[in-house]
């Protein structure tokens, strides 16, 4: 295959917000120009068989767009997550895709992977169905990283990754989170209601993205790259973890156990995000959440936490 | 759910080479829209599945304006909607128009 | 002997059985309800003043706890009925009956009530009808009202929601009435006096500040295709064929996406100078691109809104401001700026019917007229001429002679063919009459008048109204923007075709628009954080409203 | 069964297993000889960020020392649900734990999985469903979505929801549904020693490869995974 060099439209990537993009238009133009190529792609109608149950309206490609393309000329295996249809959520046919799109990458060793995660967690109509996709995919995730593959998530579409999307990204190589990206287990409102109101209100959005948003995420390390809200961004953003993630292997699992040891001795006592920013050294921790892109990518540099190597 | 079909004759083949599209997305008071490049010049056929039952006759009327104006010829859309209101409907079929035009696989 | 200063001997009498309770003018939150059973008589009339961004909230508590023994059958005369306690206080039979303007909140519960005989109404009215009646025969005997600060002395620092307050003291403190305020704090000297001392006898300091809620702003991530497609409509429809300069804006979705709009579409038609730069309108968080790219020299508000403090503050070229820095605004004087010096109004609405005549009441639900009515109208009183208004009155009776003709007021009813859950935005009969028919009214509650309507814009076109000549073509005209509804399928195609020939009914391509150009993309801000950032960091949205 | 009864019966030559907290850890002696770590949530104890940690400590501790088959044994909560544990990044804690367990799986220490209790979402998926072969115990009751907070999500009637899972084994709580998904291996008895049970199980473990797929296949519980499984990684590997 003849490597074509970046043809891609930039300049529609660098105005189209990756928060608000389609899951298809998302890959379109992250990807090198017309090179996006779907596996089983809409017209072949592989809908939920669980969906009729619940008198609810399928989705032909069941929420997830799966395929190859190339970035930068080099090949990549991508999966999309829709986000808008049912939350994003995984249900039997929507994880299966991504399950096999992994195994052949582990097949094949060198392909990296890039999942752009937009989920609520498990789709509750096929809720046993959808955990064990995620538990399927999380094993297929280490097993392609134990053959060599490189695995990135992106996250910064509306539904976030919640659920077990978080444990699928926990799983992930690297990661690049945007301000309106979200990556957490339990939903806003779950909390609120298992804890009350008064622990966590969730409609206090600004308590919501700074608990579970994409800056805190970047300042603890759990994101690796902080792209700003634009689909150009998060393709540079996913250049630059390709090109910087070494091999896996037990040393990195064990530096991870260290750094989550590390993280829990550190902010283990901290009411809030800003008690942990302020912890940081960070002068003024309430106006992170304002901080410009370019500012606040000068700032997370500089408290110099990521998990490259340690996850 | 409710299932609706419809057949039209058509005065001409749509634009384009590209062999199949999509556009929109399943979601409350939306709809997703594939359109495929299947059939004979002179047919189109529009296959709805809807969550928002007993609309019939709304759906008719939709799909003979957009057949009328766009001559959608040899194109065959298939919907899955999620309860999207008639002016949704029409921007979506002349989305898929305008997409499945395009220069494309 | 006749005397002739019973009323003020009376007041001084309610002034002297409060102060029993003042240290000064300044009552402890916890004696809030013994000074409004010293101060109030049965049968009073209580303006309770319950705006849209500011709520005496403390003293509507305290009221419904008074002694029904001691206060009862109370006369209510506010603007809002929008918290839950103003409705209490009718089942509690402290107030009996009920004049007022708004309901918003409280619409679907108002419903019951007066259907259930809880409330005798007196009347709903606009913003402007209450408060001329304030000045005639609604006059308060008490006014209960809302402050951000005091000083010892009583003068009244209002903050940038001013709103109802001046006219509610205006019409009590001079008739011999009692005002009462509640405020935030109690400062050695106020920002600015929004009302003076001598017209405020007695001050509550609340022991939480008054709940404010952001009503006027929408997240430009809600705004639909359609949404935009009906604003491209209107700026290239109606904004500038009459070259609208002076307007004012509903606070709907398709407003906010024309908001949105001017300085991206706007900008490409050249239009920018030429319309849409002085409004009479609420600080619309949507309208920062437009000022922050010159489009708008002035505006004058009702309220304020949540978030805009710092932002207006440092626009005061734009706003009205105090020597405090602060937004003054005014909902008495900025209504009459609408109906007077404004040569449009732009808004949506629930339903509109045959004739053109809306109303946002349905079978359960009673909002109230607010402002929109007093906006909504051709003002008959008028007689500065500017091109728009000529240019309409011209467009309604071309036969007139030029010198003697009328303008008018344009009056757009913009929206949707199908609003929220595929309701349809046209139908054969209001729900206001079946309302109106269920609660014997002896008036239905329409919100805007079919004969003031000039225009109706939604997706599938405009329709100019003006230009309408029968009953029976405004009814085609009407239709033939109706969409998918029943009402638009049941158009004359034939005629619909005619009306749009001879220009009354412009579709999309009529005016060079093609429906699939209306794109997110052309938002100036596609989400809240897109108006922060073109604010320079001075709009602090509602938490309710981030994603960061 | 209770832990003590089932630990009594699946290591009766010995064992040194520990609770505190609501977390498991020791080893025991196999029949067959050598030892297995054990490790393990109990008390329906809620999985959040402490208790993940100390599990995966143990895991990769042994990993350095020892050698043979490791066990973890559930019976939990859901992951906990509070601002502290989402504040330090509970996904990362639990994706922590499942990677360890399947890192060591896949390099010569065989995980089995024993539900014995209840377990969901979250913490289901960072123990049980990330171990090569999850066994369950009759009496276990795993909910991954409970059907009163589900018939609050979709406005559905418990007695609606109750008559849809007699049809289909897709969503509703309970071990045989998730056997017939795939994600339970096999149920075992507790009529009969869990160490015969046991040790028949380690004498023949299934290959290394995830064919969980393929089970639910089998059972007619999942009946398009494999297939589409199949049929993506086809259509990847032909792009080599």
């Amino acid at each position: 295959m003849i490597a074509t060099k970046d043809i891609a439209p930039a300049e529609r990537a660098r105005s189209t917000s990756f928060n608000e993009a389609s899951a298809r238009t998302r890959l379109e133009l992250l990807l090198d120009a017309g090179s996006l190529v779907e596996f089983i792609g809409p017209e072949q109608r592989e809908i939920s068989p669980h969906l009729k149950i619940f008198d609810l309206p399928e989705q032909f490609d069941d929420g997830i767009v799966i395929g190859h393309g190339r970035l930068d000329g080099a090949p990549v295996f991508v999966a999309a997550q829709e986000g808008r249809f049912m939350g994003g959520a995984f249900g039997e046919v929507h994880g299966a895709k991504l399950t096999g799109l992994l195994r052949a990458a582990r097949e094949i060793g060198t392909i990296p992977v890039l999942i752009l995660f937009d989920t609520g967690g498990v789709r509750l109509q096929e809720a046993n169905a959808g955990e064990l996709a995620i538990a399927e995919i999380m094993r297929a995730v280490m097993e392609a990283r134990n053959a060599g593959v490189k695995i990135i998530g992106l996250i910064g579409g509306r539904s976030g990754c919640y659920g077990g999307g978080g444990l699928i990204a926990g799983c992930c190589s690297a990661l690049a989170v945007s301000e309106p990206g979200r990556i957490a287990v339990s939903g806003p409102e779950v909390i609120e209601t298992n804890r009350g109101v008064e622990e966590f209100d969730s409609r206090d959005r600004a308590l919501v993205w700074r608990t579970m948003g994409g800056k805190h995420r970047r300042l603890l390390g759990a994101a690796d790259v902080f792209a700003d809200d634009t689909v150009q961004d998060f393709r540079e953003a996913a250049l630059e973890l390709i090109g910087s993630i070494g091999a896996f292997d037990l040393d990195r699992l064990k530096a991870e156990q260290v750094r989550l040891a590390d993280r829990l001795r550190r902010f283990g006592a901290c009411e809030d995000a800003i008690d942990i920013w302020t912890a940081e050294g960070i002068a003024h921790a309430e106006a992170v959440p304002e901080l410009p892109a370019d500012q606040f990518i000068a700032l997370a540099n500089r408290i110099g936490r990521a998990s490259r190597d340690a996850r | 759910m409710e299932d609706l079909s419809f057949q039209h004759q058509v005065r001409a083949r749509a634009d384009g080479t590209r062999q199949s599209a999509l556009v929109g997305v399943v979601a409350s008071g939306n709809l997703e829209v594939l359109v495929e490049r299947v059939l004979p010049d002179a047919q189109c056929s529009v296959v709805v599945r809807t969550a928002a039952v007993g609309f019939g006759d709304v759906w008719t009327a939709v799909v003979d304006d957009f057949v009328e104006r766009f001559s959608p010829g040899g194109l065959k859309f298939s919907i899955n909607d999620g309860g999207a209101r008639p002016d949704t409907v029409s921007l979506r079929l002349a989305q898929a128009v305008r997409l499945i035009a395009e220069n494309g696989q | 002997m006749t005397s002739w200063q019973n009323n003020r001997v009376a007041r001084d009498a309610r002034i002297a059985a409060g102060a029993a309770l003042a240290r000064g003018k300044v009552v402890e939150a916890r004696d809030a309800t013994r000074l409004l059973e010293a101060v109030l008589r049965s049968g009073d009339r209580v303006c309770l003043e319950g705006d849209n961004q500011k709520q005496a909230d403390l003293l509507s508590r305290a009221l419904l706890a008074v002694d029904r023994s001691k206060v009862n059958d109370l006369h209510m005369v506010q603007s809002g009925v929008v918290l839950p306690e103003h409705l209490d206080l009718f089942d509690r039979g402290v107030a009996k009956k009920l004049d007022y303007a708004y309901s918003g909140p409280q619409s679907a519960r108002i419903a019951r009530m007066l259907f259930g005989g809880k409330i005798e109404l007196g009347a709903v009215h606009t913003y402007l009808e209450l408060f001329a009646r304030y000045f005639i025969d609604l006059t308060p005997h008490v006014a209960l009202i809302a402050a951000a600060s005091a000083d010892r002395e009583g003068n009244l620092y209002t903050g940038p929601n001013t709103e109802d307050t001046p006219t509610v003291v205006e019409a009590t403190a001079f008739k011999d009435g009692v005002v009462i305020a509640q405020v935030n704090e109690i400062v050695d000297q106020v920002p600015r006096v929004d009302i003076p001392a001598d017209r405020v006898h007695f001050i509550v300091k609340s022991d939480k500040p008054f709940f404010v809620e952001p009503l006027f702003t929408r997240d430009p991530a809600a705004i639909t295709e359609g949404q935009i497609l009906t604003a491209m409509l209107a700026i290239k429809g109606v904004y500038a064929p009459y070259g609208v300069q002076r307007l004012n804006h509903g606070i709907g979705f398709s407003t906010a996406a024309i908001e949105l709009l001017l300085p991206t579409y706007g900008e490409r038609l050249g239009l920018k100078g030429r319309i849409a730069t002085h409004f009479a309108l609420n600080p619309h968080p949507a309208l920062i691109p437009a000022i922050e790219s010159g489009w708008v020299r002035q505006i004058h508000s009702f309220g304020s809104e949540v978030g805009m403090d710092d932002y207006i503050r440092a626009r005061s070229d734009v706003y009205f401001t105090g020597p405090d820095g602060s937004l003054r605004s005014n909902r008495a004087f900025c209504q009459t700026a609408g109906l007077y010096a404004c040569d449009m109004f732009i808004g949506s609405t629930l339903q509109i019917d045959l004739q053109g005549n809306s109303s946002t009441v349905t079978a359960s639900r009673i909002a109230g007229f607010g402002g929109a009515p007093n906006m909504g109208a051709d003002a008959r009183g008028r007689r500065h001429p500017s091109e728009p208004w000529l240019k309409a009155g011209a467009e309604a009776d071309p036969d007139g002679s030029a010198l003697m003709r009328r303008g008018r007021k344009l009056v757009v009813q913009i929206g949707e063919t199908f609003g929220d859950k595929n309701v349809p935005l046209f139908v054969e009969k209001l729900d206001a009459i079946e309302l109106a028919e269920k609660l014997k009214l002896d008036l239905a509650p329409v919100m805007i008048y079919g004969d003031d309507v000039t225009h109706i814009v939604t997706e599938e076109g405009v329709a100019n109204l003006l230009l309408c000549r029968t009953a029976l073509e405004r009814e085609q005209a009407i239709r033939g923007v109706a969409g998918y509804t029943d009402v638009g399928r049941r158009r004359d195609h034939a005629m619909v075709a005619r009306l749009r020939e001879c220009g009354v009914i412009c579709r999309p391509e009529d005016l060079g628009i093609n429906p699939l150009d209306a794109d997110r993309s052309l938002l100036a801000a596609r989400s809240i954080r897109d108006l922060v950032r073109w604010s320079g960091g001075l709009y602090a949205p509602p938490s309710k409203f981030r994603n960061w | 069964m209770t832990l003590d009864e089932i630990i009594a019966s699946l290591f009766p030559d010995g064992h040194q297993i520990r609770k505190d907290g609501g977390v498991i850890a020791g080893s025991a002696k196999l029949r067959a000889g050598g030892r297995m770590l054990v490790i393990g949530v109990t008390d329906r104890t809620a999985l959040g960020v402490d208790e993940a940690l100390r599990l995966s400590r143990h895991v990769l501790e042994s990993i350095d020392r020892d050698t043979g088959p490791i066990l973890v044994l559930v019976d939990s909560d859901s992951q906990r649900m509070s601002k502290r544990d989402e504040l330090l990044g509970l996904n990362e804690f639990l994706a922590h734990l499942a990677k360890v367990l399947i890192h060591a799986d896949m390099h010569g220490r065989p995980t089995i999985g024993i539900l014995y209790g209840h377990s969901a979402a979250g913490a289901l998926l960072a123990t049980g469903l990330a171990t090569r072969v999850l066994v369950g115990l009759p009496g276990a009751s795993p909910a991954v979505m409970d059907l009163p907070s589900m018939a609050k999500v979709t406005k559905l009637s418990m007695e609606a929801l109750e008559e849809k899972a007699e049809s289909t084994p897709v969503f509703a709580p309970g071990l045989s549904n998730l056997e017939q998904m795939g994600a339970i291996h096999m149920i075992w008895s507790d009529a009969a020693p869990l160490v015969d049970q046991l040790e028949a199980l380690l004498a023949d473990m299934p290959a290394v490869n995830d064919r969980r797929d393929a089970l639910g296949k089998a059972r007619g519980g999942r009946p398009k995974a494999a297939d589409i499984v199949e049929r993506v990684r086809d259509l990847a590997l032909q792009i080599r």
